[in-house]
């Protein structure tokens, strides 16, 4: 019988995780190499140590960490809100066929407009630049969530709806316990498309319009010409995302017991 | 149509074990299976589901490895813990869910072997895939996309992507599951008569038993996990078979004598699971 | 699996219905077409009985169970349950869902008191009912799984549960055991005619497989192919309890063939109409002109 | 009969929608140019946006009767274009080898891992930089965005092949160039597809950011143009022509879709 211990060290050392270290070490050395070298067009590329330096410079600084928490509240207000109006009025338009059939189309004609093309009209609208990247964000996440929730309660089968009928169950049992529950897949999903989607946003309208954040910080640093902080700021800006979609991945998997695995 | 060899698909499958230990997960699927096949003979595997069944047929098809003992085609080893013939097309296998590629007419499933091969030309290969449906009656299907037919429509075709590469073994891993009775009837008849005409050795894995007293030359019954051979029945019924011999008094006999042994194991089988999951 | 069937007090015995089906139409319009899913679809359920129908794939099977549940209304002709017609939804009429209905956001438990919870039951009665009925199905240690972590047989047991716990009048089984591995299929058989031997109750079962039918019914029904109509009732006379080994006696194989004979009839026809679903056909029946024969 | 119900503009369903539509535009109209209601007032009413859309002489320049208008939707297209085509040929190509050879996954996956969480908009500056011209780094940005996209989904599209088919086909005797072409590039179309569609929607998003940060000409930057010279109407206008270019490419994206993967639309039309 193996040990726990001798279970994980063989997973450890396995031939996956071997060739994935590998993978990123060569990775590192072929951009030091292609730098060094001075391969055209890429050559204007910082070294990695003079990305880890600046990198560790800025973890220590006040400014850096300000920035973080600027990005990161835009992305929740204006997420949060994009939700809290998006599930609602996509259950509605799943349930509701004669509701869909007015708000439908009206939605369908503005959902094809790449959120980023709103950006001059939410600057010119909004009285403040934060209110309006705020828009921006909800923006970005809301047509997607809306779309999911319709798609998630129209996937609830009608089998389910009719047991529950059945069983005696009056409308209002029905919205909080099988439509509600059976759309919350589609709406994680849609929170987490919605999720990528919005941190693309936010960059550019904070290269476009705010004072500080992380994509505000990244184009200051193109302007002054101080590359490796242009690609420490990406960096940040990857991990930033990053983090949120592991949230909302655990908050789903919080959310919804019965979809783990064993 | 009859390969020149005589008669060829002989298997010997000897004290065959497998054990699955995918990251210390220690599964023992198979115990010392022993059992033959003569070249020619219906061979009907029934046991409960989950026992590994379908892990000797892996084995014997190649797809898998095995961790003690010996298989032989024809007196040839193809399977032992350290040495494997690659999947190959003396060994053709007939999936449980199916495994036409939806991707491709009828017709160019049925030519696919032959043409890859590079055993005929794509309009060789066509044609002969034209003749098989012909002989079998499903002209009329040959650029239909698989799940535009029905389900017995579809197995059919695929027994016969089998066949056109005369294979020296065919393999079927519960082909008829889940069609209704009429339509297994027409496919037992289907293969009866395929069976009569062109005869190769079948490794037939069914749940139904009365489909293995009536396609089979032989029953085996295996054990609950880790499989093992409880029983071997051989069919001592005439060939050809029809449907009429299902009331005669031998085929009742054999029924019950398989009935009460599977159903033993299958019992047995269940327990295990239930108390896996708690 | 037997050992668990000791009898249980609180499944109340004897609030068995008779459903009653007269000259029932059901006819559905689309833009264009008119389709006549039932057609003068007469038939009793009676009370106690379990009555088993077969036919051919789109033979209006499920939208006949879909009226006496009262999830669609006949275009013509009337459904009465002891003599009360029938309309809506309600819990005196309870279907086991072909795929399984369970579900999959609550537990075991939650799903099996989800009628008597939404119905205002007092909860103290409420759990002492589900205690009695879960053991009764053997899934009382599986309480607090989610339907997704169990098996196929104790998901089919724990709808079972749901809809026995409300003491239906009549019970309505579409297909339940479809999908299940043949095994467990078997298995859940015998378990269920054992159910039913033990409390008896009105149930409608519905199924494409012939063993099954015959051995867990009292009466087999089988429907013609659109417009769906009664084509034969036959009595099963095998004796109760039923036991596996009646599949080997050879009155079980006499009705067997019999009722193989009619379902080929109904498939056949079903066939020259261009059904999709009898296509298996294709062939099969050429081949018995012998117009083309399978030649080496 | 009944037929007749359902068609023509009594139908219900076209009523709302109609219904709908007009409400909207009433409303616009209403918080914009009547009410003129403190902040509505500074937005453009939708009767002005049409008028400007379809003047013969546009304040802005822009309508569609100059060339300008068409101009500005070439440049955009055109970017788009080669951006998505190159997205496409790269991250089909890569997905599918990733996904077929188990080694080059172990070596590749990681490093997209990294890559990926990067939205593609933060590769901006860095891109305007590096690349050449203008013109590249608003290529390389909206490929970037498709690219991520199409790879993962092509990747997800041959794990999710049944592996009954690998079996089969070893069976049948395929050497593995035939296992590629005929079950790993079929089975993972239709995920390739649904990539594609997702590719196509960030595409046009990045292409508008690149062409407002950094541009030269095309639909996003002349809306920031026609922001900042006060033309608003030229705003909303090109909003909706990006809207409708969006929608036409993923309508053309999912037609040539159904083309490639008969078997799929047959299944459903049956």
């Amino acid at each position: 019988m193996k040990t726990p211990r001798g279970k994980l060290l063989k997973k450890v050392f396995s031939a996956r995780t071997l060739r994935g270290l590998s993978s990123i070490v060569l990775f590192v050395v072929l951009w030091q190499l292609v730098v060094y070298l001075k391969v055209p067009y890429l050559q204007n590329l910082p070294y990695p140590e003079d990305v880890a330096s600046h990198g560790l410079a800025a973890a220590v600084s006040t400014g850096y960490w300000i920035d973080w928490g600027l990005s990161l509240s835009r992305i929740f207000i204006g997420f949060i809100a994009a939700q809290l109006l998006g599930i609602p009025l996509g259950l509605a338009i799943g349930i509701s066929r004669v509701f869909r059939g007015f708000t439908f189309p009206v939605f369908e004609i503005l959902r094809p407009i790449p959120p980023i093309a709103w950006i001059p009209l939410a600057i010119l609208f909004w009285p403040t630049r934060e209110l309006s990247i705020y828009f921006l964000v909800f923006i970005g996440a809301f047509f997607i969530i809306v779309i999911n929730v319709i798609q998630g309660v129209s996937n609830i089968s009608v089998n389910l709806k009719w047991a529950a009928f059945s069983l005696g169950a009056k409308p209002n049992d029905i919205f909080w316990r099988i439509l509600l529950p059976g759309s919350l897949p589609s709406i994680i999903t849609g929170m987490t498309v919605g999720m990528g989607v919005t941190w693309n946003v936010l960059i550019a309208a904070e290269m476009i319009a705010a004072q500080g954040g992380l994509g505000r910080t990244t184009w200051e640093a193109y302007t002054n010409h101080n590359i490796p902080y242009i690609v420490v700021g990406m960096v940040s800006i990857g991990i930033a995302g990053y983090l949120c979609s592991t949230l909302l991945r655990w908050l789903g998997e919080k959310a919804m017991p019965w979809k783990r695995k064993f | 149509m009859a390969s020149e060899t005589k008669e060829p698909g002989a298997i010997r499958i000897k004290h065959v074990s497998k054990i699955y230990d995918p990251q210390g997960v220690h599964v023992e699927a198979m115990r010392d299976c022993s059992f033959d096949i003569a070249a020619g003979e219906m061979a009907i595997i029934v046991g409960p589901s989950g026992c590994g069944k379908t892990t000797l047929l892996n084995a014997i098809a190649g797809f898998d490895d095995i961790t003690a003992g010996e298989i032989f085609l024809d007196g040839e080893l193809i399977s032992s813990p350290t040495y494997q013939i690659k999947p190959n097309v003396d060994r053709m296998v007939v999936f449980q869910n199916g495994a036409l590629f939806p991707w491709k007419t009828v017709i160019e499933n049925i030519a696919y072997g032959p043409m890859v091969q590079g055993r005929l030309t794509k309009a060789a290969a066509r044609d002969k895939a034209r003749e098989m449906l012909e002989w079998v009656c499903l002209n009329g299907m040959e650029e239909k996309y698989p799940e535009e037919l029905s389900s017995g429509v579809q197995r059919r075709v695929e027994i016969l992507r089998a066949l056109i590469n005369e294979p020296r073994v065919v393999m079927l891993d519960e082909p008829f599951r889940g069609l209704d009775a009429v339509s297994k009837t027409v496919m037992h008849e289907f293969l009866m008569q395929l069976f009569c005409n062109r005869n190769r050795t079948m490794f037939f894995i069914t749940h139904d038993l009365d489909e293995a007293i009536f396609l089979g030359h032989k029953v085996v019954i295996m054990t609950t996990r880790p499989a093992q051979v409880k029983k071997i029945v051989p069919i001592d019924l005439p060939w050809p078979r029809e449907h009429r011999i299902m009331n005669s008094k031998r085929y009742l006999e054999l029924k019950g004598e398989i009935l009460e042994a599977v159903h033993e194991e299958a019992k047995k089988a269940f327990q295990a699971g239930e108390r896996e999951l708690a | 699996m037997n050992q668990v069937l000791t009898p249980a007090a609180g499944i109340t015995k004897g609030s068995f219905g008779e459903v009653r089906l007269e000259r029932v139409g059901k006819i559905y319009e689309k833009e264009i077409e008119r389709l006549v899913a039932l057609d003068e679809f007469s038939l009793t359920i009676e009370r106690g009985k379990l009555t088993v129908l077969m036919g051919p794939s789109g033979c209006g099977k499920t939208v006949l169970i879909n009226m006496i549940a009262g999830y669609e209304q006949p275009t013509s002709g009337t459904i009465t349950l002891d003599g009360r017609p029938v309309q809506g939804p309600s819990c005196d009429r309870l279907v086991v869902f072909q795929e399984s209905a369970l579900f999959p956001w609550m537990s075991v438990y939650s799903n099996v008191v989800f009628g008597c919870q939404v119905q205002g039951i007092d909860p103290a009665e409420i759990r002492a009912k589900a205690e009695l009925i879960l053991r009764k199905v053997g899934l009382f240690e599986f309480r607090d799984k989610y339907p997704a972590h169990l098996s196929g047989g104790m998901q089919r047991r724990a709808e079972l549960a749901r809809a026995l716990i409300n003491d239906p009048k009549i019970l309505i089984l579409d297909e339940p055991f479809r999908g299940l591995d043949a095994m467990t299929r078997e298995l859940m058989q015998e378990f269920y005619v054992g159910l039913f031997e033990e409390f008896g109750r009105t149930n409608l079962f519905i199924t494409h497989e012939i063993d099954e039918a015959i051995f867990l019914a009292d009466k087999l029904v089988i429907m013609t192919y659109q417009p769906g109509k009664v084509k034969a009732e036959i009595e099963i006379d095998l004796p109760r309890p039923r036991d596996f080994k009646m599949l080997a006696s050879s009155r079980f194989m006499q009705i067997r063939a019999q009722t193989l004979e009619l379902l080929y009839e109904e498939s056949s026809k079903a066939f020259a109409s261009g059904s999709k679903a009898a296509f298996d056909l294709v062939g099969a029946l050429a081949s018995s002109k012998d117009s083309c024969r399978i030649a080496g | 009969m009944s037929t007749s119900r359902k068609t023509g503009l009594l139908n219900p369903q076209i009523m709302r929608a109609l219904i709908g539509i007009g409400v909207f535009l009433a409303l616009w109209y209403l918080l914009t140019a009547v009410l003129q209601l403190p902040r509505f007032k500074l937005l453009p009413n939708p009767l002005s946006v049409i008028a400007e859309w379809i003047s013969f002489e546009p304040v802005s320049g822009r309508s569609i009767f100059t060339k300008a208008f068409y101009l500005d939707m070439g440049f955009s297209i055109a970017r788009t274009l080669i951006a998505f085509s190159l997205a496409t040929f790269l991250g089909v190509l890569l997905g599918l080898i990733m996904g077929w050879n188990r080694i080059f996954y172990d070596f590749s996956f990681p490093i997209v891992e990294i890559l990926r969480p990067m939205p593609p908009l933060s590769w901006i500056p860095l891109a305007v930089l590096i690349l050449p011209g203008v013109e590249l780094a608003v290529v390389y940005v909206t490929f970037i965005a498709a690219f991520f996209a199409t790879v993962l989904n092509t990747l997800l599209g041959v794990f999710s092949i049944d592996k009954n088919y690998f079996l089969a086909a070893s069976c049948l005797g395929s050497k593995p160039k035939h296992i590629f072409i005929n079950i790993v590039v079929p089975g993972a179309l239709p995920f390739i597809f649904t990539g594609l569609q997702i590719a196509m929607g960030v595409s046009w998003m990045s292409l508008v950011a690149g062409e407002i940060i950094s541009g030269q000409q095309g639909l996003g930057y002349a809306i920031y143009e026609g922001y900042s010279l006060f033309q608003f109407d030229q705003v909303v206008c090109y909003m909706f022509t990006l809207g409708i270019l969006g929608y036409i490419s993923s309508a053309g994206i999912r037609a040539l879709g159904r083309r490639l993967m008969a078997w799929e639309s047959r299944r459903r039309g049956a």
